[in-house]
């Protein structure tokens, strides 16, 4: 996967999130809305590793990892409008969407990805397929007990399954240095026997390599590793937090790192990119997305009788 | 709203709730306060507003989010002489750490043979707005089945404040369910008692209000149904339907009497509940009034709850499976024609 | 007992479970078995036994005590197109990873828009049987309350293994209720259906079953307290007390045209459930039969079930506080004195 | 401490757990029943460690820590057979006895002494006690997430909590070897900041040697210590446990290893003991505890009219 694959990809996923933020003070999302603004380069840093047979379950901050997993993204912005269109038929909402096509789901509680994506690893390793399991977490979420359930099964029986840490500094208002017992999350690695490592997780490139390193340890059936990527959420937590925990200053000093500026900065001076491909890129990205978004927004509501649908798959006289 | 001019705080309901917080952590050095974003964030509906800075970070305690891990802790600060306020930030989550609290909170008084006190409070932010399968439910039927918990369900702004109080006073364990649509509503808009006033005070837990007297129909419920109920009654009272409110206010203990009493004179009960409707509260509290009252003067028993579906993300079908102002004031119009 | 002599294999309650899972697992190599000592210990209860050698460490997997994460497993790997049959020793601590029960396992097949089916059995033991306040409780009101799960609760040793195949085949997630009574009772002891043919035989979910015909009283009860019923019933028709008995067999879907039925006969109706009575079970029965049957013709309605108390330690404290064969006998009796 | 003084509380709580056991076939302990026998080494290598202000929160298999905590024998046999005697009226039973004086309680849930543990920990902190909390846990229970979840916090907040794992090789049928992704559970502690140490436990003097340092790791405010000591479960899991996962051979080894046996012969070659006062140890220690037993035996259960006292300790109508 080439750099500029993976700076289209970045580009795509913010106007994906803006589009989407675009329906949240109209109320067509009802829902709180968790955006991934600011920690686009750890998704596509998986660019190109992932099989569609490979699972990846992730969590209330999930759009990007969608995306990434090859559900279909207006499906997915249906889904977060609410619409029937949706890959849930607005039954899930943006904090569940679910795609069997693409082994990809997720969930609104935090650290249930992990087990769930434990799940998918064991069954592949069962079933002899050379398939793996990524269960995304933050940085907040690997300090509930799943994460040390997960990892100790995964590394006591080899099981193929990466543990994406987006370590993006806090768990809402939380400051994870706060409640973290060391430096990093992916120190703990060594408790199972597992790879490890923590990277910058603002340049693509250098998440790409992780993630290269990570996977093919655990595709030579070495066992389990924790991927930590350090990161900024730029927004509030979800739309409507007003974010008032955080100092001006730190917002501002955040804010200048932008990891889209700062790649397109890399790719220009790299020669990768001239600054006319770079616009092209951001024009062509916000069309598609705000494009997604019109056509989305013509879609209709799920039908108020289909509510009680889908809560059994098998007839109940009960 | 009748009593809107009397109104000089136009507080919401967490404010109500931080301020009894606030309020009884002065007054007790003993009382604590843990979990997620309750530190300098406040609580993320603002719960525990202007706690941390008071009393510092050793009493208001932002948690890793490890919910199993710190609802235990509190049963050992309790052993060891503090009354910590546990907060879980939604309902949903009770499943988290559903085993410490039925297991350990709820039955250590008992299991020691009375020798230990449990003084917990668990805090919880229940109820829909707008947020689907995960993040809207109630469960306060699923907590009320189980033994040794004391379940506080507030709805008046009143309440909000008075029955925290009487929370965290008491010796015996509470899950203290909010509605979220309540701590973010302000009192002006407040259809039951909006006043709060600013000393300290408390409301008993265990004791029903009536914040409607009518003939007509008894309707019981409690927390955000409660304000529901009451601008359902005032349209059909334009009708001439009369109907009696009843804000349970606690489910554990269940004030059946004043139930009982209302229903006697009526004859007609509405349960109105936002929690899932099967063995849940709907089903307890008629069962109850069956148990108590001569079968041949009930005219009609209803309920009115989520129909056994989890909620779904989109309004078109979240409108229809959680109870609502339109469909409360049907279910009242229906049985005003009926026997 | 009347049967004895048709019993072939003198089997208890975890063989007939056994034998279920191991035939379902032989016909659809997607099956698996995951939990604490379900392995070569072939389940603390044997009720897994003689799997582990059949089908190995990969199906029949023996967990590290991580429930939490064991049964969210089961979630990841139905989606992968797996069947996991998911043991939690104990009802009791159902509590540890009740939320991946009710937020994944119950609400995913909803979630997804009917896209995703979850073709999961939580099995579990429940009951009482002398082991105190945290390794007692049945909890199936609890879990009944909680919408897109099947409340399987088996008593007779028939039912055991029919019902554990037909919650093995259904593509809806099933929570299994065990009895540690009835998984150690053996076929000669059964007053219920003992016979429990070799070959495959399935027993429909939803179905309630009546193992007592009466006339005098319906006595609504399910899993150990259906053999309790029985014998209460066996003695009090020797006073001319013909007691009509429903063995509800799940509660989720629940069959109340059974219980109706019967009802609108006896016009005398006591419910008997061995999990806390409030918020649950009896509640619920008790409420559908009164929304459906004209009050009037209602004789009586009577619960029995442990009176909202945890279950002691002391042989003294527990037989008063769990319903057993005496104390149905007289509420029987009484039943029969009134009106 | 000295070493005859831990000799003889081994021998006593063998002696307590064998009384006990008497208990099981006449039906007087009417649940089952899990004794601490061929584990005695590590509770007596507590003895002279903790202040009756230290917390102890012990699991399922407590009664050698009740007993080294100070907990009366004679009201916690009480407790054990039921009876209104006991420490808790008899509402408890042997899986949950609490003693309020002596800050000791247990939990029949696998893990959950951890988080309790912490509580008391925190409270200490706060305080400025110089007080420490024991969470004993087995080897089983150190998968649980709250192994986790508690050091974890603790790791972060520099608390006064020692983990105890009492590593008999099983968690009921199922060998701790099968489900742990590293060699010892004690070197995870790295991943908590914490102290840690894998003992022999079956040598109460280890055992001393490794608490003493654990304990001035953590009195001297530097966080929580891990201490890991291996041991051998000589019965089944609980009584009535067939134990049939266990080969018969694997039975014999272990119980060639009696920490007891061993000890004593130590305590003989290093002429601190003799024959003579060994025996003694052993007749009058088994005086005591069957004495007890016969007391106990004796006493009254509590009254049926009693069984709904204690739901809640203010009064209510509900
Ligand atoms: C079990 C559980 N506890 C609490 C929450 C509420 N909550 C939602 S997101 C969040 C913070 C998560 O932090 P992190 O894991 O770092 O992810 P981030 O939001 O930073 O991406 C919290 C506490 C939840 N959804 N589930
Ligand atoms: C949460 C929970 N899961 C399962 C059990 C059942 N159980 C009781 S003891 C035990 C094994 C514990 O093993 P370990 O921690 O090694 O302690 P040991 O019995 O060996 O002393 C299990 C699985 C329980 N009590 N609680
Ligand atoms: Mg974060
Ligand atoms: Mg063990």
């Amino acid at each position: 996967m080439n750099q500029i694959e993976r700076f289209k990809a970045m580009v795509e996923m913010r106007f994906f999130d803006e589009a989407c933020l675009e329906g949240v003070p109209t109320m067509e999302i009802h829902g709180e809305l968790h955006t991934g603004i600011g920690q686009e380069a750890i998704s596509a840093g998986l660019l190109g590793h992932l099989k569609n047979s490979d699972a990846l379950v992730s969590t209330h901050r999930n759009h990007y990892h969608a995306l990434i997993k090859g559900v279909n993204p207006y499906r997915l912005m249906s889904e977060i409008f609410e619409k029937k269109t949706g890959i849930c038929q607005g039954f899930g909402g943006h904090m569940h969407p679910f795609s069997l096509k693409q082994n990809f789901s997720a969930t609104g509680i935090v650290g249930q990805s992990l087990p769930v994506a434990l799940g998918y690893a064991y069954a592949f390793k069962m079933r002899k397929e050379d398939s793996l399991a990524i269960g995304v977490i933050g940085d907040g979420a690997a300090n509930h007990g799943t994460f040390h359930e997960t990892l100790n099964i995964a590394g006591a029986w080899k099981l193929p399954l990466l543990v994406l840490v987006e370590n993006n500094g806090y768990g809402i208002s939380v400051p994870i240095s706060k409640v973290l017992a060391t430096e990093t999350i992916a120190e703990r690695a060594k408790s199972y026997s597992a790879w490890g490592k923590c990277v910058n997780g603002d340049d693509p490139d250098i998440v790409s390599e992780a993630v290269e390193e990570a996977v093919s340890h655990i595709r030579s059936n070495q066992g389990p590793a924790i991927l930590e990527a350090v990161c900024n959420r730029f927004r509030g937590h979800y739309e409507g937090d007003t974010d008032h925990y955080r100092s001006k200053t730190e917002k501002q000093n955040m804010l200048k790192g932008d990891p889209i500026t700062t790649y397109s900065k890399k790719l220009l001076s790299l020669k990768v990119l001239t600054e006319n491909e770079i616009q092209n890129i951001f024009q062509t990205s916000k069309q598609k997305m705000f494009g997604l978004l019109k056509r989305v927004r013509g879609e209709k509501m799920p039908l108020p009788e289909t509510a009680l649908n889908y809560i059994f798959c098998e007839k109940t006289d009960g | 709203m009748a009593n809107n001019d009397k109104i000089d705080r136009n507080l919401n309901g967490s404010e109500a709730i931080a301020e009894a917080i606030f309020q009884e952590m002065q007054q007790d050095e003993n009382t604590i306060l843990i979990g997620e974003d309750v530190g300098k964030c406040g609580g993320v509906f603002g719960a525990s507003r202007n706690c941390f800075s008071e009393f510092g970070e050793n009493r208001v305690r932002d948690m890793p989010i490890s919910e199993m891990t710190f609802t235990g802790m509190g049963v050992g600060m309790a052993m060891s002489g503090l009354r910590p306020i546990i907060e879980i930030m939604f309902a949903d989550f009770l499943g988290v750490c559903l085993e410490q609290i039925y297991n350990a909170i709820g039955k250590i008084h008992y299991m020691s043979g009375g020798a230990v006190k449990m003084p917990i409070v668990v805090k919880t932010a229940a109820g829909n707005i707008g947020s689907a399968a995960q993040h809207s439910q109630c469960l306060w039927g699923t907590l009320a089945h189980l033994p040794g918990l004391k379940i506080v369900v507030p709805s008046s702004l009143y309440d909000h404040k008075g029955l925290m109080a009487s929370a965290i006073r008491s010796n015996d364990p509470v899950i203290f369910f909010e509605h979220k649509e309540l701590l973010l509503k302000r009192a002006r808009s407040f259809l039951s008692n909006p006043i709060v006033p600013q000393n300290t005070y408390t409301v008993p837990i265990g004791k029903a209000a009536k914040p409607r007297i009518g003939s007509d129909i008894t309707l019981v419920t409690l927390s955000y149904s409660v304000e529901l109920a009451l601008k359902s009654a005032y349209e059909v009272a334009k009708e001439g339907i009369d109907v009696e409110i009843i804000d349970l206010r606690s489910l554990v203990p269940l004030d059946i009497e004043t139930v009982l009493q209302s229903v006697r004179k009526t004859q007609r009960l509405l349960v109105v509940d936002e929690d899932y409707q099967s063995f849940g509260v709907s089903g307890e509290i008629i069962t109850r009034v069956v148990e108590n009252i001569d079968p041949t003067s009930l005219r009609q028993i209803k309920r009115h709850a989520v129909p056994d579906v989890p909620i779904p993300a989109a309004l078109s079908l979240e409108q229809v499976v959680v109870p609502n102002y339109d469909s409360i004031k049907n279910m009242l119009i229906m049985m005003a024609k009926g026997p």
